[in-house]
């Protein structure tokens, strides 16, 4: 048992319950505190993994903006969210028992894939994946066209936003 | 070290968890973390494929900012949905809102 | 001019004047009657001039047979050759020519005065009926009723003219065709004349009756015709009384032939029941009386002159064919004709003897002369036929005349008296009348006593005589005997009629007031009565005691008409016929004097006391009118009354309307049993189940986000599985 | 030949299409002018015909004038006219009497426009059939004739009078007299449609010059028919056809309803013209085309001819209704028409069969004369006295002697008087018939003695008689106009009874060919 | 070809379509006037076409090919035959009398002209399509708009109803036949759905056996084929005038049009073997329809079932696998074309004014409306086949045709006794008299006899323009039928080409 290995479980861990609390806790506000930590507890799977870039930025925008509107979204709507009563549909526990259905499945194929006991390759020395993220994403011959994309479904994205939420009454 | 599959299997137990959110919140909002959820479990295999498979070769951690992208305008255009569903009909209830009923 | 072209010349003068009057004069009665007259007077020259050129030809009259005057052009182009029409005149021909000549003009000139040309019109004359006289003031201012002139004057002598047209053109022409042609005008012209006062529903019943009954006959002849046409390829005289188409049509198989009978007597025997409708003889005689109906000239223009002799003309016409192969003188066609002459001449002069009208007395005498007639050519005395024609012609002609001017005379007797009741016809109103009207008296003795065969002197004598003789010469006792007690009741009833018409005294206040006619009306009756007379001694027989010789018979050279091979000779003189006759006719004579010269006035006629129930089956003419009234007419208005039209709309429209119903209700059947429910229903039936499967499943879609989502999971779990699966094995 | 000769046939043939085409653009009310264009209209086709008639060549054998133009390339049918002696005969009579027609109808007051225009074109129709020598172009005429015929009858005809039919159901006389003729004649000429269709088809051409060369010689099997058989068929459609139009007992209930509903000027041109394209059919097709057919059943013709004529007869003596009565009487006489041809055919090849078919012909000629002149005079009476009732009428000769007259010589030329037109015809018929068909000639005879009848009563009931009081003052005498009508149709009545070697000579030489 | 006239005939509608669209809805008289403009526009490129296609050539002309899809062989193919030609014509004749008939349309009519136009470039597009992809693309826009003419400008009672099922009986048609055509598209092996060269695909027996019945039953449901006819009818009597006009005058052919060109020209042996088939069921249609109309009592109907028995004729005469028999067809399908049009034409203007079509009902309509009687008795003329008109030189060949069918040499394998077709033929000619007796029965009903009381005054004359439309075509239906030679050399330099691909001729 490598301390990484202790690390990552620890963060797992972590992880998990704060996911399992997102999606069970009565209040909103809190629901959203912890699916922060659970960002959070992703970004430090990120950085266990090498991508430093890609965890700064799941800080950042995860956490910075999505849920902060989130919890916007929470507040505006909150009257009505009276933490009373179940938060869950009729349907719950099949819901659940489906879920784990899941889970079993595919952890049960994963255990009978040998590819995943794999170890990770050496992390090449030298290696900016910062530099080569950024010049990937400009370069024509590389990611330009989905990059270009995205940004223009994120603009339209918030143009929608937007449009929908506007309240033309007052 | 840790191998691969373990990864895997956070991401996969994310992701269910996410599911279950999904499919088991009335709250709007809430069904929207749901997502959030699994967009993360979806990352995370994204990342641990690109570290174990190909270093090197950055198309793995594109998709993951693409992802970025999309949940981030999900999250923009539902948010603004939801707020102005409560808006017109004062509930961020799912189930009451089924305006594609038959 | 040519003796031919005046042939062809001669018929069109009468035709002419029809035209004249109908079209231009038939206002005005004396431009009418002078058109009328002026024709038939041209004709008449043109008749003469024919007949003294026939006779005194470069052959005389014998040669005549040989050398008929003929001339002949095409009519109808058929086929490759013509048919081919012409005149023609030969002894025959001469002879009739003559006498149709007088009679006509006679009787034209006769009927100026029997319509009262230059009276008055009458007040309540009106077209289509007898005058009923007039009211005319004298110059004392008494009122008198006085006969009034025919409304429709000039038609009649229009119609006269045609009539005489077609006499001629049957006498001249030189076919058979041509002669039917003159044959059926006459025929219409009968019809006009006897319903010349069409008002009467009497005159218009007696016109269609003897239209019809003609008919029957004409169709028979007509069909006749066309045998003897398709047989001979012609009907010109030269050509089927040629000898070969005579033998053709003797023993020819090809040409037919029926019943044991051979073609020749067959198709004579079709052209002999056209003559028994024409000439009245028994079965078809029921029209001539009725006949009577139309003015008197008219019975004379029919019953003597013209249509009647006309049958028997044609009969003697077409007698080479009735005789052809003959077996000792005799043929089947003949011996049916010598039969039905026979019969009725004695069956019609038993009618006559039981009637009262003065003209139908004469009517009945006529058919029972032309009976004569038949049965003399049915026993073969072709050239007393021919005889008893001529004199027949102008005696009968005479008689009738005379009656019409009796009747004339007790018409003013009539209006005289205004006593509209009594009939001027009835005889049994008449008497004394001779001394009233003496020309009309004497002509109509010499009348009669023609007709009842007064010996030596009057031409019936002579006529009758003959036809006995031959009858007798031929050993045809049966024949003799009928026509020899035939004409004995001829002798009685004429004598009855003069007796009851002329002697004893005025049995009503109208026979008293009766007088002579005028001078229009007794020319033509003295005129004539020559003829009645002087005809008879043209015939006389060369071997006659004292008698014969005296006279050149004219008669016998009729004969030479007749193919050569069938002329035979006169028979010999023979006594007991000879008193045969002059019983009969002196006989009847007496017999009617004796019982009629004290029959007075209101008393029963004596003929009916001697008969009894007889005179009553006799006076009803044997019932034969009613017999054929309830057989044949109802028969056929039974057929067209109610069977054709049963037929046409029940039967045959039924069937139509029955296909027409059958479509319609088709097409209902198509549209409610099949349309509707079938196809329709089937494509129906296919929306209509998409429709509700829908109803049904659209309960799925809950518009719930999470449902749906719900189902994506339990799919993708499936799919997960079954893929998994199936990359196991 | 000139171009005017050359298409002499056409100009005759259209010169009424063109009168109608020009009435159309006339204004409709103005009556007279209408009248009177549409009878100069009709006078061209006239005058042409006149020409024709005098520059046809009697001698010359086949057809003359002849015109041949694509018509139908597809089915090889052209449009190919020409006139022999018999057409000519019948173009001549149908000339004649439309003139005449029209002018009877100038009493038409409604809808004149329509009436002409309908009645010019039924005079192209009849021409066109009497002048077709193409089978289809036949079919063509023969058929659109019925047209205008069935709206005049329709439109124009008596309007009053009913006719009752299944289950209580009744209809106007006059529409169910114009439907019954339409759709009955439609019904039996689809036999012959379906007949020339399996002609055209067989033998691949309609021209009849040809079909008579090659269609009478054909042998083999067709359908799976042995060709007599198939011809048999055939014969009997056309026949069948034909003899409605005649008409033939017993095909003739359509006749007394139509020509009874019809104005008077229909009845003129039904019984003048349009029966005689039924019995032209007869000679101009089913002689030729099936010679042994026609001889075999020549007989069973036979017999339905007398069985017209007797019927025909007995029918009309039956009739109350004037025009009933003449409109049987035409029965009558076409069946004697038709004996001809089944004589002829019987004896094709001999003198018989010559002398029957110009008889044929002549009656056919005669009775399109003296049957328009009789419905005319019956239309004539009916207009003044609004009734066809024969026991209505009685002793109007005194009130109109003219009038009088001329029904009695009409009544005679129809009755077959010797000296007028109708007997020449019915004897030569009569003689023509006799040596092959005895016994059917003996039974006709019963026919022709009733036409005695009949026409005798028509003139009893109608003139003789006591004088039927009401109609003192109230009958005037006929007009000019209608004098102007009658008078051509007696002058030729008379004319051809004294002289019908003017007509016989130009039709018998092609009947000689034909059938000699 | 260097003037794409086709294509300008078969776009001008939709151009003339969309544009009206962009028109104000209230500027109507404008609208009436482009859309009649465009109309005659139309028909007098159709004319041009018409007269201006060579027959002495024959083939195809006026041809245009350009790639679209080349990818898939899909090409914009279109040209047009002796067979087609006149049906191009007739679209546009129905078209102009359609836009002429309708000018009172006061119900939106800017919506009406667009997707009647729409319709036409449909109709025309099929007409002249040599693709097969084409074919079936303008075939679905032809559909389509028909539902929406018929169910907003319907008769209000049945509209929705005879709307649908029209839709539902095309769709169902067109997708069996689309079935069949891919089948073709695959079986052939050329990667192409150019119909010029399918046509020498000579496909297996075994495969034309199945394809061909999907093929020629798919569209024949479009050309009212007993028993899938029962849809005409009822869209007739719902749709509005000059819909009508298009459905049963146009759009019925497309059908029978479709059949020809796809099932029996690709598909040569398929066609012999199920001829005999086809043939019963056109006998059917011809007789059964005949009948039916015959007890119908609504107007409207009684035309209806006599097109399903007239269209019946052009089936019976592509059965009868004869030159004749195609040449009638052909002109079957003008002549039946022009009329059915004329006839419902003349339907809705009686309609317009006396608001009932129960023939009992009606009477005396010729006093005041005489051209439309006068027209529609010689429509009726045409109908019953009476000679002169053009019925009788549409129908007379088909018969013709029949009856040589048995021999003919282009149908092989019938083993059936010769004695048949003679037979099928004579009892198809019963429908004639069955024609004849209701046509003159509506004539007598409707247009003469007793106008009822309540019609006085409202029995308006009708207008310049539908006179024109009502003499315009009664005027080609006599022409026509005197000179048949206008049209039939062309139609047989089509059938030529047909009885070419049969191996006949």
């Amino acid at each position: 048992m490598t301390p990484v290995q202790i690390i990552f479980l620890v963060v797992s861990l972590m992880l998990l319950v704060s996911a399992f609390m997102v999606v069970t806790v009565r209040n909103l506000v809190r629901a959203a505190l912890w699916l922060i930590s659970t960002l959070f507890m992703t970004a430090v799977v990120f950085v266990l993994l090498d991508a430093g870039f890609l965890a700064v930025v799941q800080v950042v925008v995860y956490i910075g903006a999505i849920a902060i509107l989130f919890i916007f979204a929470v507040m505006l709507t909150r009257r009505v969210m009276a933490d009373t009563g179940p938060q869950t549909n009729a349907n719950g526990w099949w819901v659940g028992l489906s879920s784990l259905a899941l889970f079993a499945g595919i952890t049960w194929i994963l255990l009978g894939w040998g590819g995943s006991s794999a170890d990770a390759p050496i992390f090449p020395a030298g290696l900016d994946t910062v530099t080569d993220l950024g010049m990937g994403l400009v370069d024509p011959n590389g990611f330009i066209l989905p990059f270009e994309v995205a940004s223009v479904l994120l603009l339209a994205a918030l143009i929608g936003a937007i449009v929908v939420a506007w309240d033309r009454d007052n | 070290m840790i191998p691969l599959s373990w990864y895997l299997i956070l991401a996969a137990a994310l992701f269910s968890l996410g599911l279950f959110g999904v499919l088991s919140r009335k709250n709007a909002v809430a069904i929207l973390m749901g997502v959030e959820l699994m967009l993360n479990a979806v990352n995370i295999n994204l990342v641990a494929f690109w570290r174990y498979s190909a270093p090197e070769v950055i198309a793995g951690q594109v998709f993951t900012i693409i992802v970025f992208a999309v949940s981030a305008a999900e999250v923009a255009v539902g948010l603004a949905l939801v707020i102005s569903l409560y808006r017109r009909r004062q509930t961020v209830i799912a189930e009451n809102i089924d305006l594609l009923r038959w | 001019m040519a003796t031919e072209q005046l042939i062809w010349l001669l018929p069109l003068p009468p035709l002419v004047s029809f035209f004249l009057i109908v079209l231009l004069a038939n206002r005005n009665k004396a431009l009418s009657h002078t058109i009328g007259i002026g024709a038939a007077f041209l004709s008449w020259l043109a008749g003469m001039v024919v007949f003294f050129r026939a006779v005194t030809g470069e052959h005389g009259l014998h040669g005549l047979g040989e050398h008929p005057l003929h001339s002949a052009m095409d009519w109808l182009p058929l086929g490759d050759g013509a048919f081919q029409i012409g005149v023609n005149i030969d002894p025959l021909s001469a002879l009739t020519l003559f006498f149709v000549c007088w009679t006509v003009l006679m009787i034209f000139i006769y009927s100026v005065g029997y319509h009262n040309f230059g009276q008055p019109e009458g007040e309540h004359d009106q077209k289509g009926l007898p005058p009923h006289g007039a009211t005319v003031t004298d110059e004392h201012g008494h009122q008198h009723t006085v006969l009034s002139v025919e409304p429709n004057y000039s038609r009649f002598f229009a119609f006269i003219s045609l009539f005489a047209f077609g006499m001629f053109v049957l006498v001249v022409s030189d076919n058979l065709l041509t002669l039917f042609v003159g044959w059926e005008i006459m025929g219409l012209c009968s019809y006009l004349l006897i319903g010349f006062w069409f008002a009467k529903p009497s005159a218009r019943a007696a016109a269609i009756k003897a239209f019809m009954t003609t008919r029957i006959g004409d169709v028979f002849m007509l069909l006749g015709l066309a045998y003897l046409y398709s047989a001979a390829g012609s009907l010109s005289y030269s050509v089927i009384f040629s000898p070969e188409v005579l033998d053709r049509l003797v023993h020819d198989a090809a040409v037919g032939g029926f019943l044991g009978l051979s073609a020749a007597g067959l198709i004579g025997l079709l052209l002999f029941i056209g003559t028994v409708g024409k000439s009245a003889q028994f079965p078809l005689h029921v029209w001539l009386p009725d006949a009577m109906e139309g003015p008197t000239p008219v019975s004379a223009m029919i019953h003597a002159a013209t249509m009647v002799s006309a049958g028997v003309y044609m009969v003697i016409r077409i007698f080479p064919i009735l005789a052809a192969g003959a077996e000792h003188g005799l043929t089947p066609a003949m011996t049916v004709m010598a039969f039905i002459g026979a019969f009725t001449a004695l069956f019609a002069a038993t009618i006559a003897v039981a009637q009262n009208d003065i003209k139908r007395v004469l009517a009945y005498s006529t058919i029972s002369q032309l009976g004569f007639m038949i049965a003399a050519l049915g026993i073969g005395a072709y050239v007393a036929a021919a005889f008893h024609l001529l004199t027949h012609a102008f005696f009968k002609a005479l008689l009738f005349l005379g009656s019409g001017s009796v009747i004339h005379g007790m018409e003013h007797g009539v209006l005289h008296t205004g006593n509209h009741d009594v009939d001027p016809q009835d005889m049994m109103n008449m008497g004394g009348l001779r001394k009233k009207m003496p020309v009309t008296f004497w002509t109509f003795l010499i009348g009669g006593f023609a007709l009842s065969g007064f010996p030596f002197i009057t031409a019936g004598f002579w006529s009758k005589d003959e036809i006995l003789a031959d009858a007798w010469a031929h050993g045809h006792t049966a024949v003799f005997w009928t026509l020899a007690i035939a004409a004995l009741l001829t002798a009685f009833y004429t004598m009855r009629q003069i007796m009851l018409t002329f002697f004893g005294e005025p049995r009503t206040k109208e026979a008293e007031h009766a007088h002579e006619t005028p001078w229009t009306m007794t020319a033509p009756l003295v005129i004539l009565s020559v003829f009645a007379v002087a005809a008879g001694w043209a015939g006389i027989p060369e071997d006659f005691p004292i008698l014969g010789g005296l006279v050149a018979n004219f008669i016998h050279g009729v004969s030479a008409t007749l193919p050569a091979a069938m002329i035979e000779k006169a028979p010999a003189f023979n006594v007991i016929p000879l008193i045969a006759s002059l019983v009969v006719a002196l006989g009847g004579l007496f017999l009617g004097w004796l019982v009629y010269r004290k029959y007075k006035a209101g008393a029963t006629d004596p003929v009916k006391k001697m008969l009894g129930g007889l005179h009553t089956v006799l006076q009803n003419k044997y019932y034969l009118d009613e017999l054929y009234q309830a057989t044949f007419v109802r028969l056929f208005n039974w057929i067209s009354e109610v069977f054709t039209p049963a037929m046409d709309r029940g039967v045959i429209d039924g069937f139509l309307h029955g296909i027409a119903r059958v479509a319609f209700s088709l097409g209902g059947i198509f549209r409610d049993r099949f349309e509707t429910p079938v196809i329709t229903g089937a494509a129906d039936l296919l929306g209509n189940g998409v429709k509700g499967f829908g109803r049904e499943f659209r309960g799925i879609q809950s518009g719930r986000i999470q449902q749906y989502m719900n189902v994506v999971l339990v799919i993708v779990v499936v799919l997960a599985v079954f893929i998994y699966i199936l990359a196991q094995v | 030949m000139d171009f005017f000769t050359e298409h002499l046939l056409t100009a005759i043939l259209f010169s009424p299409v063109v009168a109608g085409l020009v009435l159309l653009f006339l204004p409709g009310e103005e009556k007279k002018l209408l009248r009177v264009a549409a009878f100069i209209g009709s006078l061209i086709p006239l005058a042409l015909s006149l020409i024709l008639w005098f520059r046809f060549d009697p001698t010359a054998t086949g057809f003359q004038f002849e015109e041949q133009a694509a018509w139908y390339e597809a089915i090889n049918s052209s449009f190919h006219l020409g006139v022999d002696g018999i057409s000519l005969a019948m173009i001549l009579l149908t000339a004649i009497l439309t003139p005449l027609a029209i002018l009877a109808s100038f009493g038409i007051s409604d809808r004149v426009k329509a009436y002409m225009i309908l009645f010019l074109f039924l005079e192209t129709g009849m021409l066109g059939v009497f002048m077709s020598l193409d089978l289809l172009i036949f079919f063509v005429f023969y058929e659109i004739g019925l047209v205008p015929m069935y709206f005049l009858i329709n439109q124009w005809g008596s309007a009053t009078g009913e006719r009752k039919l299944w289950g209580g159901m009744v209809v106007p006389a006059r529409t169910y007299a114009s439907f019954k003729f339409m759709v009955y004649t439609m019904g039996a000429s689809l036999g012959l449609l379906l007949a020339i269709q399996m002609i055209g088809v067989v033998s691949g051409t309609f021209d009849l010059p040809e079909l008579y060369r090659s269609w009478t010689s054909l042998s083999g099997t067709y359908f799976g028919l042995d060709i007599a058989q198939v011809k048999t068929i055939a014969f009997w459609a056309f026949t069948i056809a034909f003899a409605l139009k005649v008409p033939v007992w017993p095909f003739h209930t359509w006749l007394p309803d139509a020509h009874t509903e019809a104005p008077t000027a229909g009845s003129m041109i039904l019984a003048g013209v349009l029966l005689k394209l039924g019995a032209y059919g007869f000679i101009r097709l089913v002689l030729p085309l099936y010679p042994d057919q026609a001889k075999y059943f020549a007989g069973a013709i036979a017999f339905l001819a007398v069985m017209a004529i007797i019927f025909g007869a007995f029918a009309s003596y039956g009739q109350t209704d004037f025009k009933r009565l003449v409109a049987y009487s035409s029965v009558n006489h076409m069946g004697f028409v038709v004996l001809g041809i089944a004589a002829a055919a019987l004896s094709v090849g001999t003198e018989n069969a010559v002398i029957a078919m110009n008889g044929t012909v002549l009656q056919m000629f005669n009775h399109g004369l003296s049957a328009a002149g009789m419905f005319f005079l019956v239309g004539v009476l009916y207009d003044r006295t609004h009734t066809r009732d024969l026991t209505k009428y009685g002793g109007l000769f005194p009130l109109i002697p003219v009038y009088g007259g001329i029904l009695i010589f009409t009544s005679m030329a129809s009755l077959g008087l010797p000296g007028l037109n109708g007997f020449v015809s019915e004897f030569l018929v009569v003689r023509g018939a006799w040596p092959v068909l005895t016994l059917h000639t003996a039974l006709s005879m019963i026919g022709l003695l009733f036409t005695g009848a009949y026409i005798l009563k028509g003139i009893k009931s109608t003139l003789h008689g006591p004088v039927n009081k009401e109609w003192i003052g109230h009958l005037k005498e006929i007009d000019k106009r209608e004098l102007l009508v009658i008078v051509p149709l007696m002058a030729l009545m008379l004319w051809l009874g004294i002289w019908p070697g003017w007509l016989l000579g130009v039709i018998n030489h092609t009947v000689t060919a034909l059938f000699g | 070809m260097a003037f794409p006239i086709l294509s300008i005939i078969v776009f001008t509608p939709l151009a003339a379509g969309l544009l009206l669209l962009l028109v104000p809805g209230e500027k109507q008289n404008e609208i009436r006037v482009a859309a009649l403009g465009a109309a005659a526009f139309t028909l007098l490129l159709s004319i041009f076409v018409y007269f201006g296609y060579d027959e002495g050539v024959g083939g195809y002309q006026f041809v245009e090919k350009y790639g679209w899809l080349p990818q898939l062989g899909v090409s914009y193919y279109v040209g047009v035959d002796g067979l087609n030609a006149p049906l191009v014509l007739l679209t546009g004749i129905v078209m102009f009398t359609g836009v002429l008939i309708s000018w009172k349309i006061d119900d939106r009519p800017r919506e009406f002209f667009a997707f009647l136009f729409i319709l036409a470039t449909g109709v025309f597009g099929v007409f002249v399509a040599l693709d097969l992809f084409m074919l079936f693309f303008f075939y679905e826009i032809a559909v389509f708009p028909m539902y929406l003419l018929i169910a907003i400008w319907g008769w209000k009672v049945t509209r929705e109803y005879a709307a649908m099922k029209l839709t539902l009986y095309l769709f169902i048609g067109s997708v069996i036949a689309l079935v069949g055509a891919l089948g073709m598209y695959f079986a052939s092996g050329l990667g192409t759905f150019d119909m010029i060269a399918l046509e020498q695909a000579n496909f297996s027996p075994g495969f034309q056996a199945w394809a061909f019945p999907m093929v020629f039953m798919g569209f024949a449901v479009l050309g009212g084929l007993f028993p899938f006819h029962n849809w005409s009818p009822v869209g007739h009597v719902a749709a509005p005038t000059a819909v009508s006009m298009f459905h049963a005058g146009v759009l019925m052919k497309l059908g029978a049009f479709a059949a020809l060109r796809v099932g029996m020209m690709l598909l040569p042996q398929g066609a012999q073997m199920w001829m005999p088939v086809v043939l019963f069921l056109a006998l059917i249609n011809v007789v059964y329809g005949a009948f039916i109309a015959m007890v119908q009592t609504d107007f409207k109907y009684v035309i209806g079932y006599s097109s399903v028995s007239h269209m019946g004729l052009v089936m019976f005469g592509l059965a009868s696998m004869s030159r004749t028999g195609f040449v009638g067809a052909g002109m079957q399908m003008f002549s039946h074309g022009v009329m059915t049009a004329l006839f419902f034409a003349a339907v809705g203007m009686v309609y317009d004014r006396a608001h009932t079509r129960e023939i009992p009902k009606l009477g005396g309509i010729a006093k005041n409306l005489p051209v439309v009687a006068v027209t529609f008795i010689i429509g009726g003329l045409v109908s019953m086949g009476m000679p002169g008109f053009s019925g009788f030189v549409a129908e007379f060949p088909i018969f013709m045709g029949v009856w040589g069918g048995g021999s003919s040499p282009i149908n092989t394998n019938w083993n059936f006794a010769a004695w048949v077709m003679p037979l099928i033929a004579i009892i198809a000619a019963i429908s004639i008299v069955v024609t004849a007796s209701y046509i003159i029965r509506i004539i007598r009903k409707v247009f003469f006899g007793e106008m009822p009381a309540e019609f006085e005054g409202h029995i308006t004359s009708i207008s310049a323009l539908d006179k024109v439309a009502l003499i315009f075509l009664a005027t080609i239906l006599i022409l026509l039928g005197i000179f048949p030679s206008l049209m039939v050399p062309m139609v047989e330099s089509g059938v030529e080409n047909v009885l070419r691909l049969f191996g006949g001729a």
